[in-house]
C-alpha cells in the first residue's frame, strides 16, 4: 500500500523514533523497549541529557561503541553492546525492577502489537495459546513507568487497525499508556478518549479515522 | 544539564509540607544527615510523621535538646515510626504523656517496608513478629509451615540521607557502615534530599562503585560535616 | 581457614540431586555461567527445574545445541522459569511437544521473586501482571486503588552464579552489565556455585565494593572464562 | 545472694561469654546481640575464622580498635566503635536483614529476659503496657537464624526464675530458642522438653531445677 499516491508520507522507522525523541525533555530517567523504541536514543541531541535505564541493570546507557571499542561485557536489553556514559551506573536485576516498579522512571517507551482507547496495551502475544511467549520487562514497565509512550505502525502489515475499542490480543497491562506514536500521527489517550495530537503532512482526520478502530476527537 | 545541587539548607528543605512523612536515614550517630534535620527544624513544616531506627536517646539534664528529641519537644511530631523507643527520652515522654503516637517496628521489617516502597511492593509477608504484639490487628498466614504477618510498603514524602560523595546527577556513595538505612530510604522518599561530605565531578565515581544511582536523588547539599561523634 | 574454592568441575557440582530447581544467571550472555551450565550437563542430574530470564534463542540448522538447549534435547528438565521462550528454541519445541513445562514470567516479578526467596520474604503483591494472563489463578488485591497480583518467592535449591573476581570467603564483584540477576540469585540459592574470572587475596576487594558477601555463597571456581561472545 | 556459699561459684559475664564462645565452629556466621552476647566475640580465638554481622549492614566486624586507631564512621549495632576484618564488608540496612530473615546466619546469640521450655523468647519488653519499648533487630534475628542461642543469668536480680514453663513477658518469637547459656548452666531446648549440658562445678542437678520454672532432664 503505497499512501504517497494518496498525498501523504508515512513515517519510516527513524522518523518515528525522532518524532518520539522530541518529545523527550532533559533529566528525565527513561527506558526504551525492543525494536523502534531503541532507536530513540539515536535522536536525543547528546547536549541534552536524557539518563537511559535497561532491565540488565544500567543507567545513564550511551549509544552504540565506535568499531574496535566495543566492551563484551555492557549489553543493552535487546543483547546489543552499548557503552555507559559518565554519571552512569550498574544494579542488580531486583533493583533494576524496583527503579521500574517503583515508579522511577519518568517514561517508558514500548513498541505495540495493538493499543485500546482505554489505554490498555497488549505487545507481547498474539494468542494466549501461543507457545512462544516474550514477556520479558514490558508488563514491569508497563505498570512503573510514570508515562508509557507506545510507537508503532498506524495498522498492520495487510492493513487492519492496531488501535481499537478494545485489545485483541492478551494485554501487557490495563489503562497503561498514555501517548501513542505512529508512522501517521501522535495521539493521545485522555479521559474522553483519543485525541490526535498531529498527524503527517497530508493526511486528513477522516483519513486517520479510517484507518483507526476507535473514535479519534481533535484535540 | 542535569545538577541536582541545591546551595543551602533553605533550598534543600523547601516546599516540604504539614503532615508529611519524613525517613530518616542514619544508625547509631553514622551516616545521620544532621544538617538537614537541623534545616527541617528550622523550615517549619509540623504534624509529621518521622521514620527512623531509634528516637532518641534518654535525655540527661542539662543537656542541650537536639536532633529528633528537639524536634518531638517543638510539638512537631504526630508520630513516630522506630524500632527504639528509648525510656527517658524526649519522644518517650511525649508517647507517655499522649502528645504523640509511636509504632514501634522490628528493625528488619522496617527496612523491608522500606525498601518495599521504593521498589513499587505494597505489601509483603514476613515471619518475623508473628505470634507477638507486632502481630496485633494484622493479616497472619502460613507459608512452609510457617505463620507470616502481612506488612505495608511505607514510603516517605521527604527522605534525608546523609552520602559520602556525590555528583550532580545525585549519585551516591556512602562511607563504612554509614550506609545502613541511606540506600533504601533515598529510594523510598518521593522527594529525596540528600547532605554530602564531598562533591565529585560526574564521571569520577566508578559506574561499578555507585551504591544510590541518581534516579532515586532530588536534591543534593554539599555539607562537609566532619566525623559522626559517639553518644557520651 | 575459611577457604570456599574448589579445584574442578567436578567437585564444584558435586550432591547436585534430581529434581532440583537451578537458578541460573547471565542476561544475553553477560555474567551467564556457561561453565558451570556446561559442568551441569555433564554432572548428570535430571528432572531439573531451570530458572534463567531467557530459556535460549531460536536454534539454527547445523548450529551446535548448547547450553540450556542441550539440557533440555537431553530430557533433563522438567521445567523452565522464565521470562522468554522463544519461537523456534529447543525450550519451545520441548513445550510444544509437551516433554517440558513452562512457567512465563514478567521479568520483574521473576527478580523480586528470587530476591524474595534470599530476604526470607514468602510471598508479595506487585502491580505487575494484574489484568493479564500472568494474574490466572492468583490472588489479586487493591492498594492505593490499583490491583496487585501476590507472587511468592522462588528459592533455588541451587545457584549457579558467575563473578569477575572473588576471594577465598566468596565475596564477589561483577563486571559491568555481567551483574544482572548474579547477586539476587547468589541470595536466594541454597547451594551457591561460583565461576570467577579473577581470584583476589583476603582484603584486596574493598568492603566498601564487595557487591555480594560471602555469606551467600558455597563454593567458587576459578574459570578464565574469557569476554563473552554475542550471540551470531 | 554468695552462691559460693553453697558450694559452687556461677560464672561472670566473662565467663558466659567464653563458654559460648567455645561452642562456636569455625566458618560460621553469627550475630551478637547487646550486651554479653557482644563479649563473645572477645573470646573466639584469633585463628578460627568466625564471621561476624551486625545488624547496621557488617559482616566480618572485628574486635575494638587499638586506643586513637578509631574509625568514627564504623560502629556496632550497639554504637560502640568496632574494626573490620580483611574480607569484610557493607552492606544497606535492606540487605542486612535479607541476611537475617533469609536463614543465612549459622547462629544469634542474643540476651534474654525469659525462655520457655518450648524455646519462646522473651527479651524486649517487661509489659505489653510498657512506653519504653526496644524491639531492634531481636524479632528478626529470632526468627530467621539457622540457631538462636540465649545467655543470660539464670535467675532474675530478686531471684525469679527466667527459665519458664511459659513466658510471662511479652514474646519476642515463639520456639526458636534451641540453646540457653546460662552463669550456672548450659541447657538444651528438645522436642522433649530442657536437657541439662553441663553446670558450673558443683551445682548438684537438684539445686540447678530449683532454680528452674520449667522441669529439666539430663541429657
Amino acid at each position: 500500500m503505497s499512501d504517497t499516491a494518496q498525498g501523504f508520507t508515512p513515517l519510516g522507522r527513524t522518523g518515528m523514533a525522532a518524532r518520539v525523541a522530541r518529545d523527550i525533555p532533559e533529566g528525565w530517567y527513561v527506558n526504551l523497549g525492543i525494536g523502534i523504541p531503541t532507536l530513540v536514543a539515536d535522536h536525543v541531541p547528546p547536549e541534552r541529557e536524557v539518563v537511559l535505564h535497561s532491565e540488565n541493570g544500567i543507567l545513564g546507557m550511551g549509544p552504540a561503541p565506535a568499531p574496535h571499542r566495543e566492551n563484551p561485557w555492557l549489553v543493552n536489553a535487546s543483547t546489543q553492546r552499548v557503552t555507559i556514559r559518565p554519571g552512569g551506573s550498574y544494579v542488580d536485576h531486583a533493583s533494576s525492577f524496583a527503579i521500574v516498579r517503583g515508579g522511577h522512571l519518568d517514561l517508558c517507551v514500548l513498541g505495540g502489537f495493538q493499543v485500546a482507547q482505554n489505554g490498555d496495551l497488549a505487545n507481547w502475544s498474539q494468542s494466549a495459546a501461543d507457545v512462544g511467549r516474550q514477556i520479558g520487562g514490558a508488563m514491569d514497565l508497563a505498570v512503573g513507568a510514570q508515562r508509557v509512550w507506545v510507537v508503532m505502525e498506524h495498522v498492520t502489515k495487510d492493513g487492519r487497525p492496531r488501535i481499537l475499542e478494545r485489545c485483541t490480543y492478551p494485554l501487557t497491562a490495563a489503562r497503561c499508556v498514555s501517548r501513542i506514536y505512529t508512522n501517521l500521527a501522535v495521539l493521545d489517550i485522555t479521559p474522553d478518549g483519543l485525541a490526535v495530537v498531529d498527524t503527517v503532512a497530508g493526511l486528513s482526520f477522516d483519513d486517520l479515522q479510517a484507518r483507526t478502530e476507535a473514535t479519534l476527537r481533535k484535540a | 544539564m542535569i545538577d541536582k545541587f541545591v546551595r543551602s539548607i533553605a533550598e534543600a528543605m523547601n516546599g516540604i509540607r504539614d503532615g508529611s512523612t519524613v525517613l530518616m536515614a542514619g544508625f547509631g550517630e553514622v551516616g545521620a544527615p544532621h544538617a538537614l534535620l537541623d534545616g527541617l527544624i528550622e523550615q517549619g513544616a509540623t504534624g509529621l510523621t518521622i521514620v527512623l531506627n531509634a528516637a532518641g536517646r534518654a535525655q540527661k539534664l542539662g543537656e542541650p535538646v537536639q536532633g529528633i528529641a528537639r524536634l518531638v519537644e517543638l510539638g512537631r511530631v504526630r508520630k513516630v515510626i522506630t524500632t527504639f523507643l528509648r525510656s527517658g527520652s524526649v519522644a518517650a515522654e511525649a508517647v507517655k504523656a499522649a502528645r504523640m503516637e509511636a509504632e514501634i517496628v522490628p528493625q528488619g521489617t522496617l527496612a523491608e517496608r522500606i525498601r518495599a516502597a521504593g521498589a513499587g511492593v505494597p505489601a509483603f509477608f514476613t515471619p518475623t513478629g508473628a505470634g507477638t504484639l507486632v502481630a496485633e490487628g494484622k493479616e497472619v498466614r502460613d507459608y512452609g509451615g510457617r505463620p507470616c504477618v502481612l506488612e505495608l510498603a511505607l514510603p516517605g514524602d521527604v527522605a534525608l540521607v546523609e552520602a559520602w560523595a556525590a555528583d550532580r546527577w545525585g549519585n551516591l556513595i556512602y562511607r563504612d557502615s554509614g550506609r545502613n538505612f541511606n540506600p533504601i530510604m533515598a529510594m523510598a522518599g518521593r522527594l529525596t534530599i540528600v547532605q554530602t561530605h564531598h562533591v565529585c565531578d560526574l564521571g569520577q565515581l566508578a559506574a561499578n562503585e555507585i551504591v544510590t544511582p541518581g534516579i532515586f536523588v532530588d536534591r543534593v547539599l554539599h555539607v562537609a560535616a566532619g566525623d559522626p561523634k559517639l553518644p557520651r
